[in-house]
């Protein structure tokens, strides 16, 4: 059965493409979320569809305008926070409004647009080309070499800011450059594995991981290990119970996590009965 | 506004991303669509494998293919049932499925703008041969092409798209053609039917100007001598209606004296009951471009003639027809 | 050596001065108490200095540098915060927090654990930073000041939440490093008693500085003291008083 | 002109339902911001699209299953969030994703779906019907009246969980039920107005509004004050630039957050450079 | 009359037990003070009082009810924390804050500004609570703890970061509500000096209990003091040694 599976060309290629985006998008997730950028990956494709109108309107090639005032937004929504008390999630929220609101209103200008555009944001990762596949490896290979060197950097940050900073980190070029990263990572999965696997990506594996993770570097380990471990069984039982591949990926990450909070929830109970007995027999002794 | 988005999308993966992109949802462009493959219809069951297997584009074709080629054909449809197919875009599984048939019959004059990656065995284009109008607004032309392609609105041009499958069955399936020929001539004959119908319910009309949803009637119109208007100034249901194009449609009604409203299926109801909403005695009825049908209707049953004739019904209605 | 000097240094929020017209300065091998009443402006003043509040006149030297120009007197402070909110949840070790202080020379185990013995918590090493208490954070905090090998201190009331014991060796370490290893630290506190045991010079502040000099003359000052204790009880009459 | 434009029946309902609805947004606007939860209008919508699968999936009449899933998911959300230490934005996260793959696969599971139902998330302003505003008016009118009530309690809460609870009140409890009205206001404005608009009405007046406001009941009048100027000034931007009234009532918001940015940035200028001139002038005479 | 009693009580993290077995009691009137070094269990001992920890073993007595089965007795509590993460940006002023603590009677502005006069912060009353000093911002979370007119106040380190003089103001009022108004009051502290001048009752706990009983008793007694010192050196060990 898994071999027939591995045979199909596509299978093989939305495996290799998932667990490079699976990793990128956990590793990249745990400092968002950390940050309280948790929806950052959906508020960024609504700016990406405000690119993508742009792009439109001005008649330059709407993937590159994407990309461009994804970024800006993005670092506009990191400037905001960091000029202003806003907390970090009202600014991805901002974030997400504005690329919304710019996108229709450009529409409505431009009395409409050609929608075949819009495949950009629409990725399926079975889908995936031969070339899609090569892109996204080397990316996630980029990407994952920038995040290893800034490790350290980017812990202190999440840890915290105001302390980082005082150690005199360059924080504030730091978060721009972390921030283009995360958008580089989102923008180019999207257009793989489509915006739902995103979002699920960055934010499940992570808060799973921290529950189990006392250290950071193990957080960051286990992490990979649930998200790459989803992808592989999402795609697997997608095949077999015909189901759609992104979705059942999500809701496979989703059972996970529940999977470990009722893990944990058990052994606490465990103990507090352990405890209780442990209590009732002492009690003669005493 | 609203909807049309959504309204093409197809299941799955594609509506997926669109509800996650809400706003893209309903922000009412057209949608770049994908279908799983459980949603297309199966055409792998034992019986159908001998016979010749014909995928048509959306729903007419797919009811004029069906009434021609009877139970010697097997007929499939790619936009599913439910879905409005202006813009919608196949995925690469349906691709596969309609590049394995031995033929695919389309409405052409640039309705499916899919049809050359699917690389067809065989197609049928329904429009070749016709004279057909032109897309009038040069903003359009980009998207949608230069001919405006609701032909299968006038009885008369169906007739021809009838003969276009027809012909195409008989080159496919030569040992059938008199089956064919048998078939496609008392179709024709229904659709005959169907004209003069329109024409004697039509015949003795208070108004000739009517307000469709989007703009689907012009060949029907021209066919039986009526103004069509539309709230979607274009030949696609899609865009969202801004304030000052309410009201033009507004004061457009009460110039001329319209009560009725028409609206869509697979479109959200609320626009054009807003607009009625705002003319004196104004009401809403149903003006189905048969772009698609919904699964409930199909089950049902209900096919092109049904369709038509509950349009000619409606509009009997809103023209003040006796 | 001049280490630090700070020069007619004032700060204002929108609320009015927080800080006015403050200067003194701090030789290599000094330890300053910074003592003042709440709302005093010392966390501000300290702030000034770290360069988290950047819009205040006057101007803040740190080892020669001009702190405004060059980041880089920043990376041999260490430097111990009043408040540490520290996210219950997040993931990391005791370990890892004091090794995110290392911002001079290689973040070797080594260095880790000695800072982490200083302050006695080196068995907590493996333990998530969110589940210790108050006090066992405050003091993984000063571990991580002191893991840099820093060449200035700065302590915003530092012995706040911790036990005696540990603010006895915390003192005592310290007085070690100021007078073996001349280890430059300014430290803010309430507590006038080991201001008094520990500092060799004191400033004063309430808005403005009333006093600034030797710790003996201003503990040996009955007025001094008095007026500190007076200034204590109107803290809050200044700051918005005066706009 | 602006007489002109109120003739319209549509513009009339637009400006009531608008003003309606603005004002419910950002009075539970402000505790959704102050929770950390600005984005769980967008969430919600996610859910609700999951809810509508259930919907068509069961056969049952999906207006009630997206308000059914909804509330579940959202008090799901809560009970994740209460009994584990995720940040309140992840379990907006996990929110979001959660609906978003329920919808897909069930979709995939039943082969596809009749889209008409999907108009239930894709509201215009312009589109209120008489029925709807009369609806949305008694809505806010109880929802605000919830809001009174609970007022003080909300506020302790979103100022210290943990002081509230020690402090006696029913801070669970009172968690699911703001969750509930929370949820009542953004499924009822969804369909009148699209979630486009209530994302943005949730979050944008409010983080504006905390920048003016020093006290909790300043800051909700000026956020209410924002919003429905907001949409006003939208409405007829909208009607006489002949854009879309959703997206032109959002970049209202937003240039209104900019100004109030801009004005806070400038007075601080100004009182910086007083100082400096202060300090200047009074050198000499020390 | 038994205002508190805490029987037996134990509690454990995932890491092991953080409180063993501990048993007191506190009559109306008494002022007791819990000492214990830094990670010794204080704060979890009231988290388990004030419901904000459930899953404690014993039982825990508060005004006859046990506070596992009914949330009554809380109303009447007035409770300092230790940490107060206050949001810089929440968007309420001091007088708001403090009439958060009104949970009996009306919120009525005369009350919350008596309460604000004891700690000496009612002409900060209409300042966002956010940009106060660390300090202030401890005195206004005093406030809110006494404006609710409790019948038993609990303290978790209540002096941190408060300047001497309002110290000193604070001390004296606690000693005022004590003895005049018979008020309960149960506070941690490692200021042993405070404690010694104003508790009545000593609970020394270090995971378990080593000591409960009247003041002098603890500081008379050189031992007690001694092994207070070693426990103090020795807390971190604990914990860990036990699982
Ligand atoms: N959430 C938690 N998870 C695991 N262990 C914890 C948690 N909170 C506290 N502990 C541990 O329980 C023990 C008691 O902590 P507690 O906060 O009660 O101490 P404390 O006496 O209040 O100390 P301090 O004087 O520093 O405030 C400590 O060893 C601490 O590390
Ligand atoms: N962000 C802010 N916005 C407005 N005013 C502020 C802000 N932060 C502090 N202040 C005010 O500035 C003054 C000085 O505060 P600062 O924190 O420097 O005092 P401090 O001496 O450190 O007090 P403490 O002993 O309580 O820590 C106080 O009156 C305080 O209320
Ligand atoms: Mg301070
Ligand atoms: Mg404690
Ligand atoms: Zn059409």
């Amino acid at each position: 059965m898994v071999l027939e599976i591995l045979q199909a060309g596509f299978m093989q290629r939305a495996l290799v493409a998932g667990i490079a985006v699976a990793l990128i998008c956990s590793v990249v997730g745990l400092f968002l979320v950390l940050r309280r950028h948790s929806l950052f990956g959906d508020a960024l494709s609504h700016m990406a569809f405000g690119g993508i109108a742009v792009g439109m309107f001005t008649q330059v090639y709407p993937l590159w305008t994407a990309l461009i005032v994804s970024i800006l937004g993005a670092l506009g929504m990191t400037k905001l926070r960091q000029s202003t008390k806003i907390s970090p999630d009202a600014s991805v929220a901002v974030l997400l409004s504005s690329g919304l609101a710019l996108g229709i209103v450009l529409i409505g200008l431009s009395g409409g647009f050609s929608v075949d555009l819009f495949s950009f944001l629409f990725g399926s990762i079975l889908l995936v080309s031969f070339d899609d596949t090569a892109m996204i490896l080397a990316l996630a290979a980029g990407i994952l070499a920038v995040m290893a060197l800034l490790y350290r950097k980017l812990m202190y940050i999440a840890f915290n800011e105001e302390q980082a900073k005082v150690s005199g980190l360059a924080v504030n070029m730091l978060n721009y450059a972390f921030i283009v990263v995360a958008s580089v990572t989102v923008i180019a999965s999207i257009r793989l594995v489509g915006i739902l696997l995103i979002s699920s990506l960055i934010v499940i594996p992570n808060i799973a991981a921290m529950m189990l993770g006392k250290s950071f570097k193990k957080t960051i380990i286990i992490s990979a290990a649930i998200s790459v471990a989803s992808v592989i069984t999402g795609i697997f039982a997608s095949y077999f119970a015909n189901l759609p591949p992104g979705g059942t990926i999500v809701l496979t990450t989703i059972f996970m996590l529940l999977g470990i909070m009722g893990a944990k929830y058990a052994a606490r109970k465990a103990k507090t009965v352990q405890t209780a007995v442990a209590e009732n027999t002492s009690e003669p002794g005493r | 506004m609203a909807s049309s988005k959504v309204l093409m999308i197809g299941m799955g993966a594609g509506a997926a991303v669109a509800i996650a992109i809400a706003v893209a949802a309903f922000a009412t462009m057209g949608g770049s669509a994908t279908t799983t493959p459980a949603a297309a219809p199966d055409n792998n069951n034992a019986e159908g494998a001998q016979k010749v297997k014909v995928i048509a584009s959306f729903f007419p074709l797919y009811d004029f293919t069906r009434q021609v080629g009877g139970d010697r054909a097997d007929v499939s449809v790619m936009v599913p049932p439910g879905v409005e197919p202006h813009d919608w875009e196949p995925t690469p599984q349906q691709i596969q499925r309609a590049s394995s048939a031995n033929m695919l019959v389309y409405n052409g004059a640039g309705f499916e703008k899919w049809v050359d990656a699917v690389g067809a065995n065989f197609t049928v284009n329904t429009s070749e041969g016709m004279s057909l109008l032109n897309n009038e607004d040069p903003e359009e032309q980009k998207e949608h092409g230069l001919y405006d392609p609701h032909i299968w609105l006038d009885p008369v041009l169906a007739k021809h798209q009838v003969d276009k499958i027809r012909e195409g069955l008989v080159k496919i399936d030569p040992p059938n053609a008199d089956y064919y020929n048998a078939n496609a001539a008392k179709f024709a004959s229904e659709l005959d039917a169907l004209d003069s119908h329109i024409k004697s319910e039509l015949s003795s009309c208070e108004k000739k100007d009517f307000i469709a949803f989007h703009e689907a009637f012009s060949y029907f119109s021209n066919r039986y001598n009526l103004t069509q208007h539309a709230v979607h100034d274009s030949l696609t249901p899609e865009g969202e209606i801004l304030p000052q194009r309410l009201e033009e449609l507004v004061k457009l009604a009460k110039d001329l004296d319209i009560h009725v409203v028409y609206s869509e299926e697979l479109v959200d109801p609320r626009l054009a009951q807003v607009i009625a909403s705002e003319i004196p005695n104004g009401r809403v009825l149903t003006l189905s471009p048969i772009e698609g049908l919904d699964e409930q209707e199909q089950a049902a049953g209900l096919g092109y003639l049904d369709k038509m004739r509950e349009d000619v019904a409606n509009l009997k209605v809103g023209l003040v027809c006796s | 050596m001049q280490i630090v000097n700070i020069d007619r240094v004032s700060y204002r929020y929108d609320g009015g001065y927080a800080i006015q017209d403050i200067s003194f300065s701090a030789e290599e091998g000094d330890l300053v108490g910074i003592i003042g009443p709440n709302g005093s402006g010392k966390t501000t003043l300290f702030n000034c200095m770290l360069g988290i509040l950047t819009g205040y006149s006057g101007t803040i030297t740190i080892f020669g540098q001009d702190i405004r120009k060059s980041k880089a007197p920043l990376k041999q402070i260490g430097y111990v915060p009043q408040k540490h909110a520290i996210e219950p949840g997040f993931p990391a070790t005791v370990e890892e927090i004091v090794s995110l202080g290392i911002m001079r020379g290689k973040p070797a185990r080594e260095r880790i654990i000695t800072a982490l013995e200083t302050v006695d918590m080196a068995r907590e090493k493996d333990r998530r930073i969110g589940e210790l208490s108050g006090g066992q954070q405050q003091r993984v905090l000063i571990a991580k000041a002191l893991v840099n090998d820093p060449a200035l201190l700065i302590l915003d009331e530092p012995a706040t939440g911790i036990d005696i014991e540990t603010q006895n060796r915390f003192y005592s370490l310290m007085t070690r490093l100021n007078k073996e290893n001349k280890l430059t630290i300014i430290m803010s506190s309430h507590d006038l008693d080991a201001v008094n045991r520990l500092a060799n010079r004191v400033a004063c502040i309430n808005r403005s500085m009333f006093f600034h000099g030797d710790t003996h003359e201003f503990f040996e000052n009955e007025d001094l003291l008095k007026k500190y204790s007076e200034a204590s009880m109107q803290a809050h009459m200044h700051l918005h008083s005066h706009h």
